[in-house]
């Protein structure tokens, strides 16, 4: 029999926003609590825009954050500036907290590189998007090594989901953090599904969070669907980080409310019992509910907030609208720092074969 | 008598797939959602509810780990054909490719061997993410042991994928998305193989020999029928198995045109163009009326959608580099 | 911090020979201890002469078991005619268990293919060596796979090192094996070393057999050098796989006493000291004064028995001299089950380099 | 002045690395067993004990894991140099190598970059184990973003490695293991890098250009020597960097010479001669006298240490090829 362990887990409000014990200290601050309310909403507003500009082919493939926003918020916001983020692609929530603008997101899922380019200068350092599962892992040791070598007070913080954990690169990345005592904060986002695949399929360890023992880290769990539990036991593990204590693994359990991506029919694999059975734990009602109950939100905030953000959201998308179209050239003009000369010919040919598409002749 | 019907890439091999499961027990498919979801392009469909989970098995989501295990199916004997899920995820499972996969059979001189399959999506044009349009089949090209076989049409897709599945060896068999529901065709589905290690020859000409595979084939087509509008008569060969190369039909199509360009969505340099270049002008270096030109993606990494159309070999480049292959005197 | 978990370790011996407690029942078989202690030291003869006919030139690099012999040889008489062995390269000891000419042997380790190929009737499944750190287990994943799918009655044991359990191959197979629940057993030579890492820098779990808790199977530690107890657990835990109750993961605690090959000199990295402490504790002197105890075994004995194996030996190593060249085109014969039409140029290529190889002509 | 004195190849590394350790505090190695041990082949020797384990740094036995973390350092700005301990296992890090070390500077149109340099032993010969031996730098040099460059001797293995250091790309550094130690040179530790993307003439002729690199650039000088005395003068060109190809050089001496071999050990098809041999078909049509001909390894796996050596181009196989490319008339 395996022995069975008792990972903790955190979780401050129930679904009904109530708490369930004493609350931590800072939850007095009002202020971040409306930043985060603000914040969780943004995404989702945003997500559906996202969602509609593709399905009206205005970007490409897009990879929803429905019901997931409490990660990404909580996440982005325990970060300091110095820090790091080391993301995947279903980091919406953490790239807009880390102050980047939403028409660069939206450049970038309409298939165009310079929306990595153009980050804030917060994220200055951050990674791009990561599209093959768990490589980022890797990344995230290496810049969490170079704060380390340099003797900087910085973390490097970097998220996957629950799929990516059965993936090489996230164990060997573990291993390394725990050899190195690295500052580095691994979150899973445990949305319960790797497209089809469903959790249990995954792997037979009672919690994702049991992979932090295989490297001798602390590893907890935390509801991901409580944004006060999650910003918490983030901050904590970033602070511990960076006080040089050593890398954390922190699983969200969350539940992807949306398709894997625009291009999934979640449908086809799982129950609608089951979905609506998840739609009673999304994070955002459960803030609003407890922001209630603590006198600090009503009807009229909600609606002046949701205009707000409908508002910032549309003004971002017409940015995105105008942006001057790529110079064709670029994928030559970032190869290298600088271009070989035996490239210019192909460089050449590229600007034809562009130049054709653009003027719609033939092939 | 066997059943015939029109349909398209993704359900010709799907086809062969249900066929092959059918006719032999130790065929088994594994990968990331090949099960109950059918897979992401529904290459798998039905084949979880038809053989259940002990032939469909849907994996943790590690690549390396897919590969190996296959491996060590074959080696027991089965035969797996695994699902990488793009082409651009193959890379996990390289080491088991170069280092297990192509050698078992020669490590042991012959006592194990290793009957599996790897198919995967291959290249560009469906304007997918990053990562989502590779097309590096001279990397598994390259490998001894080896083979690597790209279907360019529905038929052609049933008979080679049956032909890889019964294939004592390890084969890499890439499946060009951008083909999976464009083309439509009737395919009987009468358990055949096609041969593996053959071009084929998809229209015969006697000007020029146009060498190309896999998607990049609709272009090469398409660019035949606009240089016979102006008199020039090509020749089109479908590589369709680049290891191990089928050089006697290119030799033999070559010797007769005496001219050649090469088509291909990968990068051009070490790419599968240059070897076939490299063979043609050291065999018929006296019968060549025009050096042999190459039509290919760039030495760029693949752009992201916006971009990602200017990448791919179009027709004109194929005709302007045929027109000045023509020019050469004889 | 991380969580403290106690990993069962199991010990029968201490190094003196003397049982810390009640032994299991099967020890009651003098057959089975004999044999045990005979193989053992079969290992270490032959390993002696690997290591001789190296420096002579007459095999190539070579990879010493010296001290780690009671693991393959507990773990190669625990598996039955049917299961199959997935071999990393220190394993001599299992391979000879397993009826592996060292003929055979030897032919590998003198750079000849065909060492992998003649194998007994018994490993005629086994893989051959596997090189490649890790790879080996995912090769088991698919073995046990296999026996799965076709349900029968067999199970996979795959081997590897300390240094080993830190690559993706083997945490991504401890996973598979734990969510499919395959007949597989999972072995870690933890031998302190790989190359000049010590196993201290290679993880910081406390125990390897830490890295099961990651996969939700069960693993447990056993003392390396007390082949009572390595086969006591092995044999457990083959059993188990074959009742179907899934994968097991056992950590083999022992040391390296010897270079890591032939190549390696590890009086660069590692202290006399240690070294000296080491052999204290080493697997065949336990066993022969556990069996002095017992009345079993006498110094008469014992010279007969090294006697006996030495002409064994030498005698392996006579059949391995008069084994013919190779054939010089097998490079081609056996990459393919057919080798192509295009090929034949190429191999009369190889024919004729080989050839003035052969005749001693230029370059 | 700067010290000089006689050594191998694989101290003149070494030299190269304490060097750019000492003139750049970014400049930092990782790997396995290249701390106290000082690498398996003592490339890295001494750096531990100079440089401190901060910015030396044994790691876990994870390749994909060496590779990332070097990706990730170099985002930040350091020189990572990661030891692979052969080249037989680099595969587990391809995927960072194709998916991010080559793309991550156009992936984010110039704001990060990744300034990372792989070394690993390259090329069979040494009579080691199985996989020790390989030779599959055709699979590298296809990956755009990259470069691979292999010296052949300590004078260039000292400058070039300090050029692939401080190079703002990712290098692939292939060190040929059988000339580590088998040939000594005067190596001025003056920290002046070679240049990249240039290929080296070693000897100058006029008959005909043999074209190789890295170990087999030995068994090619020799047969330049052997041709030489039955009065055929060799041109004998270093290609050093692969990837980006200094294709000028190449289409110079070929268009003074009008005959070429290539020599590789790499396996023939799809390796890096084709691309070589196709670019001179192309650009140097009407000049060539006689087709570019192939002298490489084969395409089956490097045998093991027996029968590994009739792997390797010999003398006697380029001496034939040359004189056949000599007996086609001009
Ligand atoms: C190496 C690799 N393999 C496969 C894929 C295709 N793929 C994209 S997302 C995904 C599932 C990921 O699931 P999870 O890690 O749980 O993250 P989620 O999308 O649920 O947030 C897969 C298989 C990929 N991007 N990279
Ligand atoms: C993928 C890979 N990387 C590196 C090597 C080189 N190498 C051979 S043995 C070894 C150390 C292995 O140590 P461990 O797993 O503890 O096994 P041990 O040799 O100590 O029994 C290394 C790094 C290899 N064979 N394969
Ligand atoms: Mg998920
Ligand atoms: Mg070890």
């Amino acid at each position: 029999m395996p022995l069975s362990v008792q990972i903790p887990f955190t979780r401050y409000l129930d679904d009904q926003g109530q708490p369930l014990g004493e609350l931590p200290g800072w939850v007095d601050d009002p202020e971040l609590l409306l930043h985060l309310y603000r914040q969780m909403n943004l995404v989702r507003v945003f997500d559906q825009k996202c969602i509609a500009l593709q399905r009206t082919g205005q970007i490409g493939t897009y990879a929803s954050t429905l019901g997931q926003e409490a990660i990404g918020t909580a996440l982005g916001r325990a970060m300091t500036d110095t820090d790091v983020l080391i993301p995947y692609y279903r980091d919406t929530a953490t790239q807009l907290q880390r102050g980047m603008k939403m028409e660069d997101i939206l450049l970038y899922w309409g298939g165009d590189e310079r929306g990595s380019a153009r980050s804030s200068s917060v994220a200055a350092e951050d990674f791009p998007i990561c599209v093959p599962i768990a490589t980022q892992a890797t990344h995230a040791c290496g810049v969490a090594s170079a704060f380390r070598i340099r003797q900087q007070p910085r973390v490097a913080v970097t998220t996957c989901g629950d799929g990516a954990t059965s993936k090489g690169d996230f164990m060997e990345s573990l291993n390394l953090a725990g050899v190195w005592q690295l500052p580095l904060v691994f979150i899973i986002n445990n949305n319960q599904w790797a497209i089809s695949v469903p959790r249990s399929l995954q792997s037979a360890a009672p919690t994702l969070a049991h992979k932090a023992l295989s490297a001798g880290i602390p590893g907890e769990q935390v509801d991901g669907n409580d944004v006060l539990a999650v910003y918490d036991r983030v901050h904590a593990a970033i602070e511990r980080a960076r006080a040089g204590k050593g890398p954390t693994l922190l699983e969200c359990v969350t539940y992807r409310l949306g398709d894997h991506t625009t291009s999934d029919d979640a449908s086809r694999y799982r129950s609608a019992e089951e979905l609506t059975e998840a739609w009673k734990h999304e994070p955002i009602g459960r803030l609003q509910r407890f922001l209630h109950q603590q006198g600090l939100w009503n009807e009229q905030r909600e609606q002046a907030l949701q205009q707000q953000l409908g508002e910032q959201v549309n003004a971002a998308v017409d940015a995105f609208r105008e942006v001057a179209e790529a110079d064709p050239a670029a994928p030559f003009e970032h190869l290298y720092q600088q271009l070989p000369d035996s490239y210019r010919q192909q460089r050449d040919e590229l600007l034809a074969r562009a130049a054709r598409l653009a003027g719609g002749e033939h092939g | 008598m066997a059943e015939q019907s029109t349909i398209c890439m993704v359900e010709a091999i799907n086809l062969a797939l249900h066929r092959a499961m059918a006719d032999d027990p130790d065929v088994v498919v594994l990968g990331e959602d090949v099960g109950p979801n059918g897979g992401v392009f529904r290459a798998t469909l039905g084949l979880h509810e038809r053989f259940g989970f002990r032939r469909v098995m849907d994996t943790p989501l590690a690549e390396a780990l897919i590969t190996g295990t296959a491996v060590g199916m074959a080696a027991q004997g089965l035969k797996p054909v695994a699902e990488i899920q793009f082409m651009g995820f193959i890379y996990p499972g390289m080491e088991h490719l170069v280092s297990h996969a192509s050698r078992l059979r020669s490590r042991t001189r012959g006592r194990l061997s290793c009957p599996m399959v790897i198919r995967t999506p291959h290249g560009a044009g469906i304007h997918a993410p990053e990562h989502h349009g590779e097309s590096t089949e001279a990397l598994l090209a390259h490998v001894p042991g080896l083979r690597v076989v790209i279907p360019s049409s529905p038929r052609r897709a049933y008979g080679l994928l049956l032909a890889a599945i019964a294939d004592p060896d390890p084969v890499i068999f890439l499946e060009p998305s951008r083909l999976y529901r464009s083309v439509r065709q009737t395919v009987e589905d009468d358990g055949q193989p096609l041969p593996l290690d053959t071009c084929f020859t998809l229209r015969e000409g006697s000007d020029l020999t146009l060498v190309s595979w896999g998607a990049a084939l609709k272009e090469t087509l398409e660019a035949a029928g606009r240089l016979a509008e102006q008199g020039i008569d090509c020749e089109v060969i479908d590589v369709a198995t680049l290891k191990p190369l089928d050089t006697q039909t290119l030799l033999a199509s070559v010797s007769k045109t005496r001219r050649c360009v090469i088509v291909h969505e990968a990068a051009r340099s070490y790419g599968p163009g240059a070897e076939i270049a490299a063979i043609l002008q050291e065999q018929l270096f006296h019968e060549l009326h025009a050096p042999v030109q190459r039509v290919t993606g760039f030495d760029c990494v693949i752009p992201y959608a916006r971009q990602e159309m200017a990448y791919l070999p179009d027709v004109d480049s194929i005709c302007q580099a045929a027109l000045r292959t023509m020019e050469e005197a004889p």
